[in-house]
Parts: C-alpha cells; structure tokens; sequence
C-alpha cells in the first residue's frame, strides 16, 4: 500500500480544532499501535478505542464456564486469544486440563470427529466471526461436539454508547472486517460522522481524514474509505447462514451491563449444540474490581493512563481488567507501545 | 478478533474447501460463505473466506483517497 | 508465589525470577565474566586465553519439524552461545532425559542430527548423561547440552557504543514460525523452514573484517528480546528501521495469519551485532559471503538515550519490547 | 524398541543404549578423553594443562530429604564427576527446568543449598539456562549441571592394576536409601540420612598420599555398578570381602526391610579407588584425616582374571553384579 | 550369628554320597545366592528350588486382572515385588496408572482412607503373609477398599510334587517364615526328611546338616532348626484369624495346574472386600510361553540352566517365564548369582 | 515373599500398633497377629509382628547344632 505520504499531509492540512474520534475495533487499534501512527497524527486529532475487542467484553462468568466445562474433562478447543483470560481460578492455560488453540471452529469440529470425548469450542466474535460458526452448525458436527456461544453484535454496544452520551466524540470509526460481513447499511440510523476503514496504516489514516472532513462539513452519515472490501449490504450469503442458526438475545459485556439485542443465542433447532444446556453450566455474573475503569475506556470517556491501576496492580503479565488481557485491549496496548513516553 | 487477510484462490475442492495463497504461504480455507473462482481474491478469517476482494485498481486506498481529495478541492 | 510460563519466555518477566532467585549465588563468578553478566556465556580466563562456557536446554515441540530437529538445535543453540561471547567451540556435553517408552529410532535420528551439526561446528560431544523418567513425568525428551569454547577477546552483548551500526545476519521469525506452523492444527505443514545452523564460521569471518562491539543470538524472546536486552545493558538507545528489517515473504504471511509479530519469536541460526560505522559494510559483506549470511542486513543505529524505537514505515515510530510470555495464534 | 525404566538405571541394560545409540558420534573427541570412555568426565588438554568437563541431570525425589536435597546432589554430582579424574571443580553452569506452579520459595531454598555446595568446592556457577514447561510436562522440576575443572595428570576409572588395593572413602548405601525410606508409605522418616558431600578434598589429600590408579564415584547403580565398570575397562578382576564393606548399621537394617542390596544404590559422597598397594595404608590415613573419609576401609584386591568376586562371611564366593534396573522395596 | 565354620565341618565329615533337597522359600534361594552358599557345600550335596515364590507361582491371568483394575482407574497399592512381573500386556510398572507401592495391606487401607477413588490392594503371599490380611480385613476398612485376593498354601503343593514323584529328591528344607506362623504338625503327613530352616547362611547349614542325617538314619519325619522362631503349633492367634477371613479353595500356579485347597478365598461375610466381585474383572487362564521349563524348575527336576531361552531370550531384562521375573525366582537368581561359573 | 526381620518392641500403642528398632531403626508395626511387651523381640513381616522370638541362647543355631551333633556321637 502506498499513499501515505499524501493523506498525512492532507489530514494536517485540513485538522483546524481538536477533534476525538472512537474506532470500535480491536484489529484497528493494533494497527494503530505497530504502526505508531499515533505519533504522526496531526496536534488535536485524537482516536480512542471503543468496545471493539471480543476478548475484552466477554464477561469472567464466561471465562469461568468455559473453565467448568474444561473441568468436566471436555477437550476445550478455542482461539489463542482466550487462552490467558483469568476467569475467577485462572485461566484455560494454567488450568492443567485439555485445552487446544484452533484457528477456527472448523478444527474443532476435526478433533470431534477423531475422538469419543466431548469437544467443546469456545465461540466469541462479532459479526466478522459468527458466519463460520453458522456455516459449521449447519454441516451437522458429531454429537459429542457443542458450542459455549459468546458472541456479540456491535451496533447496539454503539447505541448503547450514543444514548450514554459521555464521551465527547466527534464520530466513529466503523469495523472494517465487521463490515465486510454485515455491510454498514444498519448504521445509517445514527446520525454522527463514520467512516468504514481498513486496517493499512494507509487504510486508517484516510478514514480520519474523512472523519474530519465529514465533520467539518457538519454531515453525519456513513461512508466506506475501504471499498475493496467492503460493500453497503455485506456478505448477503453470510448474513443468511447467520440468521438461519442464531437469534438475537440481550446479553452483558465485560465493562458494561446488559445491553439488549447484543448477543446471539442458538435457534431451538441447534440447542443440542448449546455446551450450557448440554452440561447444566450456568454463567455467572462477576462482580468487576472496583478500581479498574475499563469501562469508560471501553466508553472512550477515559485513556488507560487515567487508571489509578495502570502500570502498577494492572500490567500485562497480572491483568486486572478486561482490557490489559486481550492482545487488542487498550490497555495492553498501550503498555506495550505507549507506556514509556516517546 | 477480527484479523482477516487477503488471499489469491489457486484451487478449488470438494466439500466448500479451497487452496489459498496469502503471499507465499498455501492453505486450505472454508469457503461455504462466499461464491468464489480460482484467480479471484478473498479475504480470510479464522480458517474461512468471508468475503471475495476487489482487484478493481479504482478501489485502492490511494484511488479512493484522491476521490476524497478532489471532491473536496472542488 | 509461584513459576508461570511468563517465567519460562525470556523478557521482563523471566528477568524477574533470574534477578530475585536464580542469580543469587554468592559463588557465581570464576574470574572472568560470570553469572551475574547473564551474557550468552561466561568467560574464565586460563593460562593466557579465555574459556567460553554455556549451557542450554532444548525443549522443542515437535521434535521434528521443517528445517530441523531438537538434536540440531541442542548442538546449534549451545554452540552458537559460545559463538556470540566470540569462542570458537571447541567441546560439549550432553545431558538427555528421556520418558519411558520413547522411541529408539527417534533418539538414533537425533543423535544422528546431532552428530552432523557438530560435524559443521567443529566440536565434539565429550561428555554425556542420560536419565530415564517414568511415564508422564517428562513430555518426551529434553536434551541439555553445555559447551566449552576458547577465545582470546571475548565479545559482549553488552558493548554498544553510541555511533555503532546494527546488524542482523539474516532473515527474523523464520525458527519460530517454522515451529509454529508446523504444529497441528493448522495445517501449513512444511512450507516455511527453521532458520537452525551454526553461526560460529559466519562470526568468525564477521570479526575479521571489523570491530564488532557487542553480538547476541536472537533466541527464545526473539529479536524483540535480543535487542533490548544489548540496549539496555549497554546503556544506550537503539533504533531499528522497519523497512530494513529482513523478513521471508512466508514468514510474513505466517505472522499475519497467526497474529504473531515476527520480531517475537526464536531464530536459531541469527546473529544480532552491533559493529563500528566505519567497519559496517565490510562486516556485512564478510557476513553476506557466508552461506548463512545470505540475507544480512543494516538495520538500526546506535544513539543516546534508552529503549529500542521503531521506525514504522508510515514514518511513525513505536517501542520494541521484549515480549511478554510464548506468543499463542490468534485471531484477533 | 522403546526406552525403558532400566535403560535409566545404569548396569547393563542402560550400557546397552549407551552403546548402541547414545554413543554413537563421530564427533566424540576433543583431542584428550572423549565421550567413547563413558568414563567420569572428559578430559581436553589445553595449553600444557587438561579441562576435565563432565554433565549430570538430577531428578531425584523427594527434592528435600534427610541430609541433602536436589540443589546440593546438582552440585556435588558434577563437582565429584570432576574429582574423580583428579580434577579441580573450578566452574559448574546450571539449567533449571521447571514446571510451572512451581514454588518459588522452594526454588531459593534449592539455590541457596546449591550456593552452600558450591563455597564448600570451592567452585562456582558461572552460567546458566532456565525454561519453564507447561504443567504435566515435567513433573517439578530438573536440574542439569555441568562442570569445569583442571588437572595435570587425570586419574581413569580404568586404571586398575593387578596388585592394586581397592579403598572405599566411607560407608555404603547411605543416600540411595535415605531416599528411599524417606519416600511416602514406609514411615521410617529422617532416620536415615544421605551422604551427599562434595569429595575433592578428601581426594586432593588422597592423591598426595600415594599412587591412584583408578577412581569412580559409586553413584546410580551403586557400588555394585561402579565395581563392575572399574574392573571391566581395567580387564581385571577385583574380590570385595563382606566382612570388610563400611555399611551403617540403619542402613543395614533398612536394606533387609526394604529387601534392597545396600550396594546396588547410589551414594552421593563416596569414592571407590585402585590404590597402589604400597600406597594403601597412607591413602587410607589421609582419607581418614578428612570429614567425609572417617569410615573409609580397604575392600578388596586387584587379581588377574574378569568380573567382581565377593567373599562372603560364611567363606563362599558369588559375583557382584551390576543391578538390573533401580531397585524397589519389595517383601521377598 | 556364629557357628557356621563347625557346621560346615560337620556337613563335610557326613554327606557320604550324593543328596538332592528342596527348599520351597525363595527367602532361602535368596540367602543361598547371596552368601555363596552353593560353593561351599561338599560335592554330592544339593540344594534345589521348589514353588516357593509367590511372585513366580502367580499365574499371569492374576497380573491381568490386576492391570485391568488399574484401567478401571482404580489405586492399586501393591507389594514391590510384582512391579514388574509382566502380564499379557506389560507390567504395572509400566502401565503409566496409578500404581503405590506399599509395605503391606494396613498401608493400602491408609491411602483408601485418605481418597473418595477405589483402591484395590493385590494381595499376594503364602501362610506368612495371609494372617495380615485377615487381620486388617477384621478391622473394618472403608467402602472403597478391597482386594484381589491370590494367596496361596505350600502344603497342597508340597503333597502334588510328592504325587508326581518324578524329582529324585531327598528331602525337604521347609519354609521357615510359614512354619512361623502354621507350625508345621500339618507337614507330618509327608513321610520324607523335612527340616524347618532359617535364613542365616548358618541355619541353612545346619538344616542341610540335619536332612542329610535323618535321610541316612532312614528316618522321614519332620525336624525344626529353627526354635527361635518356629515351634511346632505355629502362631495360633494368627491361624485362628486367617480361618475367620478366608477358606481354602482350588487355585491354579504358575506352571502347575489347578491344585485342590491350594488357595484361599473370601469367605462370603467378607466378599465385599472382593475387587474381582466388586468390579466384575475375571481371571483367565493364560497359556505358557512353550519352551519355558519352569514348570519342572519348580518341581525340582530342571535347573534353570536345563532351559533352551535362558540366558537368551530369557534374562532378567526380558523375562519370559515366571521364575526370571521375581527376585525369589530360581531362574533369575541364578541369571544374577551363578551364570557365569566362578 | 517372606521376608522377615527381627526387631525389639520398644513401646506399645494403642490400635494394636508398636514402635520396634530394627536395630538403629525405629518403626512402627501392627501387632494384632501377637500378644507382645516391651522389650521383647518379635519377627516383622510386612510391617506386621508374625511372632515372637525367643531369647532362649539355647535356642540359637549353634547350639541346635550341638544338641544335633552330639545325639549323633551318642
Ligand atoms: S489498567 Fe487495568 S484496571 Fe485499569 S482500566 Fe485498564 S484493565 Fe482496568
Ligand atoms: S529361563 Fe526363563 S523361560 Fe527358561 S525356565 Fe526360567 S523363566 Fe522359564
Ligand atoms: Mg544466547
Ligand atoms: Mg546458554
Ligand atoms: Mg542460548
Ligand atoms: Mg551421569
Ligand atoms: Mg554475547
Ligand atoms: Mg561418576
Ligand atoms: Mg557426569
Ligand atoms: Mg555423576
Ligand atoms: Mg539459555
Ligand atoms: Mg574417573
């Protein structure tokens, strides 16, 4: 990708005030991090991180479930990224038990069809993710294979966030791989500045640039800075498998409280791959650490730096907070890239 | 959670599963959620396709950039 | 408190438990360079040459995989220690544990491995120890192997001089990747290969063609590791140029498929130097002229300062820093 | 094939895979005594000198037991392998592997008995290596030491000449069964206590004294094993009288509970020597002289012929044989 | 113990031709071994082993059914000695389950009071050992306690090889440590020399000495050399306890057949204690390798060295029959002590 | 099968339990098989005491030897 030199030079150009925007996508903000394009943004712009990572709001009932079910002798197949979750009594890594990083559910369902043991996949993910799982479902897995379902859906954590109103955004940065899923068509009902953006250093710095300039143009509407991609309906076929295995239910996220229409739950016709109900485990609500403030770092109202526990209680290594775990968290990031003043 | 990267379709198997190329580097991918051919692009995540890419010139970052700028100069 | 695996992965952490326990002896010191320097090796001086001495245990999973093999890598590993303190290898010792019911035709392969690495070396295996554990108290075999080597000068990770050019021998990230990949599960089979090799030629024509002032093999922890490490135990800022960094095209594509940065993973066969300006090209060209040297680079300078910054290629700039614990495959 | 228990357990099974697999490099000598002795170390000449180098893993268990634990075994194993080629232990390295959940308290008792060892030697750690392995995969953890030391004329274990007097620096059986009792589900506790203790002084003062043909440390597979080898590579055959072996009444005791030959067990703080037999008398009293040497005696003689005799109280004869695998309490 | 040197003198001045006895303990072959015994003995004068090792007369379907126990996740707490006698499918040693080596039965009992697992104790051993089993069974164990009962009686067998007749033998050195606790009124029956001998090299001498008097007196009578320790009624508190707990049944021996109330069963107010009840395992009958003698080393009328696989495909590494497994075994005993001549 | 080694009964317990010395060691074993006191020596097997030993010299093996030897100068 080149064209960076251009837009860098346009965005100063055209950056006249202070302006906050908020990306809402894990995937961005480590982007954003390995490129240390923060360091080359214009004086005044700012991009925060919002709600974007699945690891940093699925709740610790959720982490403890799936650490019940790894109890129960189940091999436990999920994405690394869960791996060093705490739950309540550690995490699936130190748990001593079955516990097997896949890329995708797909290889879970392999390890099932190879074993008399139960085999239970740990499934988070927004929009992006929950097609493959869908698609899977519908490939009719072994009965000894079953789902913790803990997936999200972005725009209501967004509405939920609009009606807050706290933070002083100027707009949003919409998902780009959300997007290329869902198609940004159902965030059009909220009328503040977004762009959908790639993922390129390139890719980011042109979707500020068109933040800003929507922005200043007084506009609040939805525009697509990563076309090659992403398109206004989505992935049509995708969305459909989606719908065909799972509904929408309210559920809570890690930091926030339960937001309704946010979760997916398993249409009655695939419960018997419902690990919860096959396993009578039930998730519970766990109370957060009183000082973390994760929650307005996920509501864009504060930075990591603002938290009395960061770099201190709350580190990498012995995370407090949702958002020190997950390799997109805030947090972590800005420990490992942004700790140390430049 | 999101990582998705592109990928060129050099093979096309039974069963919704396909040889992509990331750059390189082989491997079979789902393909149950797109309608692909072989020499098209898609876009990976977690072992599937999600969405085929655009090799339309027109639609790069830079392309699109000078469509905002302009529009702007105007 | 208790070992984690964050113990076990080089970095700020595993400093920790070296630093409060492991390093704590008294007696850690026999005249020359010892423990408390934890360079790649120790130094004891005898007569009037130096005795390079090193030891490491090789863990490897799978035992096997594209490139190499955990016998390779026990004689490489330790070997290239010695290398990195400027000795040339001369002996070394090795320690298997092995688990009851392990293969004997596996342990000839490794052995046999092994023989061949030492054969490139220039050094033999004198001295050796196996011990046989019961089922289930060790995953397999570990080998251990310490090494002796002899050096006049010995070369420390910890001589950067402000001014100096950094150097990589060659390509980052392609041990770990190889290892990675080969594992099950996500079926990339062989396609990208362990970088694993001996060193020792390569340095050695490297410190005849100019003043290197300071070298480290970028191992567990990767380059992320190695690079600090130099930074910080020679006081000095080093700044690394993203562009310059030598990286397979595989390699790449493994690290953004996996969502492990490149720079954080085990090279086997990699060298890390900080050599005068003014010797650099002729360095890099003595590098370049040996078969494991192909791919050397220019990467980085040496400045005032602390940390190791990077200068991305959108012209920004961030931190390196030595990873914190074994990168897992990720998806986000 | 598959590895077994036995092929741990030193004697003739373990010699086996030595020979047929684990020995087999070609890169197994660096100029002096290789790994094709199988002896207690290497020995590579150097300058007009000699490194003796030698490695040894340690798992044993309980990790504390009465009189010793893992870190002083780590480093009077070595520092002993190197006294018995007449070396002066000068330099050990040190490569933990430990398995997560690991007790960190526990590591620093380890180190700090480990230091305690190496200020009685006289020795020191100069590097080390520590990895950290996921639980299940090794169970507590592991310590390999390897050592340096320096010798102007090194003693073999295959030394034995005809004539020679066969001394033993202390009584037998001692640590091998305080391990054992000291294990769960005999209820015999600290009763009794190992010999683990670092021997180079008491073999510096011995080899003052007079002419040592021959030296081993009879550690895995006890004195049984160590007899054996010492007589094989010499082509001799040595007579042991019963009556004359120093064995602790407790531990006499035991090895009939337990139903264990008290010589087919490790020692820990021993040495078995072909002394010249003029000489005998003084090595004895020197060895005497020394804190770990008070119960020293001579054993036995150096005859021409093959294998070890034993004489036995009652006037009969029967071999000593090496054991066949670690010995277990049995009632039989 | 002193002596030993007039004995010796005397058993030179007597023996007058050549004699063969049995000893049927392999607490006796393992003293004789280990003092060298056998190359002491004036020439005429032999000592030959009989089934008198527990380990060596279990029949291999026991070790079976004891590792089919161990599957069952069950804690087998075991003597040393059967460690490493192989069943159809390796040892226990080796069976990588959870396997305790224990001093005797009342340790087993321990461990079963300390877990909620199943704890099955292989409860091997001849009149020696049985009174400790019944004694600990009289006190009650826990639920999850029981035993794989395969102990077995000397007499019975004593009398079959008598019946069999085919051994030249002159007599018989009876087991000391059994006639500790049986006495030995009930070996009377036999009209042949029998001493009862203890395990000094001195008191074996000395029953030696005695057998080869009574034979030349042409007396066939029982004789005890061991007073100290055995008298003629035995330890009748012990005998009354084992009667309590057990009854005699038919049982098979490794390389004999099944032999009449040469074993020992549960009686039925004990059969809860049972593991071959409690867990529904069965012991089969197991074929014996073809070209192993032990059968005849055990009755006398082979030494190990008469066997084809001794010391080739039998050694005790790789042992094939029963005698080269156990420490008590003749076959290895001597593979140990006497293969290479002195 | 029938190892057995003698020992002094040092101190009884309850639950028919002894502490006896090996010589130089001490254990404890059961007694429910025998009817002991302190200070006398009983033979263990198994960690049980199987019987009592007599302290009778007449007893010992030289002197069985003697009384044997001698009926046969008679
Ligand atoms: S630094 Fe830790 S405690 Fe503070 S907000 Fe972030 S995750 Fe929560
Ligand atoms: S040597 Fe082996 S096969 Fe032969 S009789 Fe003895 S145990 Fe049986
Ligand atoms: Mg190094
Ligand atoms: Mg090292
Ligand atoms: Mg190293
Ligand atoms: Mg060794
Ligand atoms: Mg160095
Ligand atoms: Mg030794
Ligand atoms: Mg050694
Ligand atoms: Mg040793
Ligand atoms: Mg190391
Ligand atoms: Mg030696």
């Amino acid at each position: 990708m080149s064209g960076g030199k251009e837009i860098k030079k346009a965005l100063e150009d055209i950056v006249d005030r202070d302006y906050t925007f908020m990306h809402i996508c894990g995937t961005h903000e480590a982007a954003i991090a390995k490129s240390g394009l923060r360091s080359i943004l214009p004086k005044g712009l700012k991009i925060v991180m919002g709600p974007g990572c699945p690891v940093c709001i699925t709740p610790q009932g959720e982490i403890d479930a799936a650490l019940e079910l790894a109890e129960k002798d189940c091999i436990i197949a999920t994405y690394g990224d869960l791996m060093r979750v705490p739950g309540t009594k550690g995490s699936l890594d130190s748990s001593g038990k079955d516990v097997r990083v896949v890329q995708g559910i797909h290889k879970a369902v392999e390890i099932a069809k190879e074993t008399d043991r139960e085999v239970v996949f740990i499934s988070v993910g927004f929009e992006t993710t929950a097609p493959t799982v869908a698609a899977t479902l519908l490939t009719n897995p072994p009965d000894n294979f079953s789902i913790l379902c803990s997936h999200r859906f972005v725009p209501p954590a967004m509405k939920f966030l609009l009606e807050q109103g706290e933070a002083q955004l100027d707009g949003f940065m919409l998902p780009g791989h959300v997007c290329v899923v869902t198609g940004y068509e159902m965030y059009e009902q909220f009328k503040v500045p977004q762009v959908v953006a790639g993922f390129e250093p390139e890719d980011i710095l042109l979707g500020l640039y068109m933040l800003v300039k929507q922005s200043k143009e007084g506009r609040g509407e939805v525009e697509n800075a990563y076309p090659r991609a992403v398109c206004r309906e989505g992935n049509k076929k995708a969305m459909e498998m989606l719908y065909q295995v799972f509904e929408p239910c309210d559920v809570e996220w890690r930091g926030f409280p339960v937001i309704p229409d946010s979760g997916l739950k398993l249409k009655p016709e695939f419960e018997k791959y419902d690990a919860l109900k096959k396993f009578g485990v039930e998730i519970k609500h766990v109370e957060k650490h009183s000082a973390c403030i994760c929650d307005k770092v996920l509501r864009g109202i504060a930075e990591p730096a603002d938290c009395k526990l960061f770099g201190k209680a709350c580190t990498p290594r012995k995370p407090v907070g949702p958002c020190m775990v997950s390799h997109e968290g805030a947090c972590k990031i800005w420990a490992l890239y942004n700790q140390k003043k430049l | 959670m999101c990582i998705a990267i592109p990928a060129e379709v050099l093979e096309i198997k039974d069963g919704n599963i396909a040889v992509v190329d990331y750059g390189d580097l082989k491997q079979e991918v789902r393909i149950d959620l797109v309608d692909v051919e072989v020499g098209e692009y898609v876009l990976v995540h977690v072992g599937f396709a999600i969405q085929k890419l655009s090799r339309d010139e027109a639609l790069q970052t830079l392309q699109v950039f000078k469509e905002v700028y302009e529009a702007m100069e105007e | 408190m208790k070992v984690n695996m964050m113990h076990g992965a080089g970095g700020a952490v595993f400093a920790e438990l070296l630093g409060q326990t492991l390093t704590r002896y008294k007696n850690n010191n026999a005249g020359g360079i010892g423990l408390e320097s934890l360079d790649d090796g120790a130094v004891i001086p005898f007569e009037d040459k130096n005795i390079v001495f090193t030891t490491d245990s090789h863990v490897v999973r799978p035992l096997f995989f594209p490139g190499g093999d955990i016998g390779r890598i026990s004689v490489c590993g330790t070997a290239n220690d010695l290398a990195m303190m400027g000795g040339r290898p001369v002996a070394l010792s090795c320690a298997m544990i092995i688990e009851e019911g392990f293969d004997i035709e596996v342990l000839e392969k490794i052995v046999s491995s092994m023989d061949e690495a030492l054969g490139e070396c220039g050094a033999s295996i004198v001295t050796g120890d196996t011990k046989v554990l019961e089922k289930g108290a060790i995953d397999g075999i570990v080998i251990n192997t310490a090494g002796i080597g002899i050096v006049e000068k010995p070369v420390r990770d910890s001589g950067l001089l402000v001014g100096d050019v950094i150097i990589v021998s060659g390509t980052i990230g392609d041990h770990g990747l190889a290892v990675m990949t080969a594992r099950e599960g996500f079926d990339l089979g062989e396609q990208i290969m362990s970088d694993v090799a001996p060193v020792w030629g390569l340095v050695e024509k490297a410190m005849n063609a100019g003043e290197i002032h300071a070298m480290k093999d970028p191992t567990r922890g990767g380059f992320s590791n190695a690079i600090n490490e130099m930074a910080e135990k020679s006081g000095v800022q080093v700044r690394i140029e993203e562009e310059a960094l030598p990286i397979r095209q595989n390699v790449r594509s493994a690290s953004e498929l996996l969502g492990i940065n490149p720079l954080d993973v085990a090279n086997e066969g990699k060298v890390v130097m900080g050599v005068r300006a003014e010797d650099a090209e002729s360095v890099l060209s003595a590098i370049r002229s040996h078969k494991y040297g192909k791919d050397a680079a220019i990467i980085g300078r040496v400045v005032e300062g602390k940390s190791v910054v990077m200068e991305t290629s959108i012209g920004g700039e961030r931190f390196i820093e030595a990873p914190v614990g074994d990168p897992v495959p990720r998806v986000c």
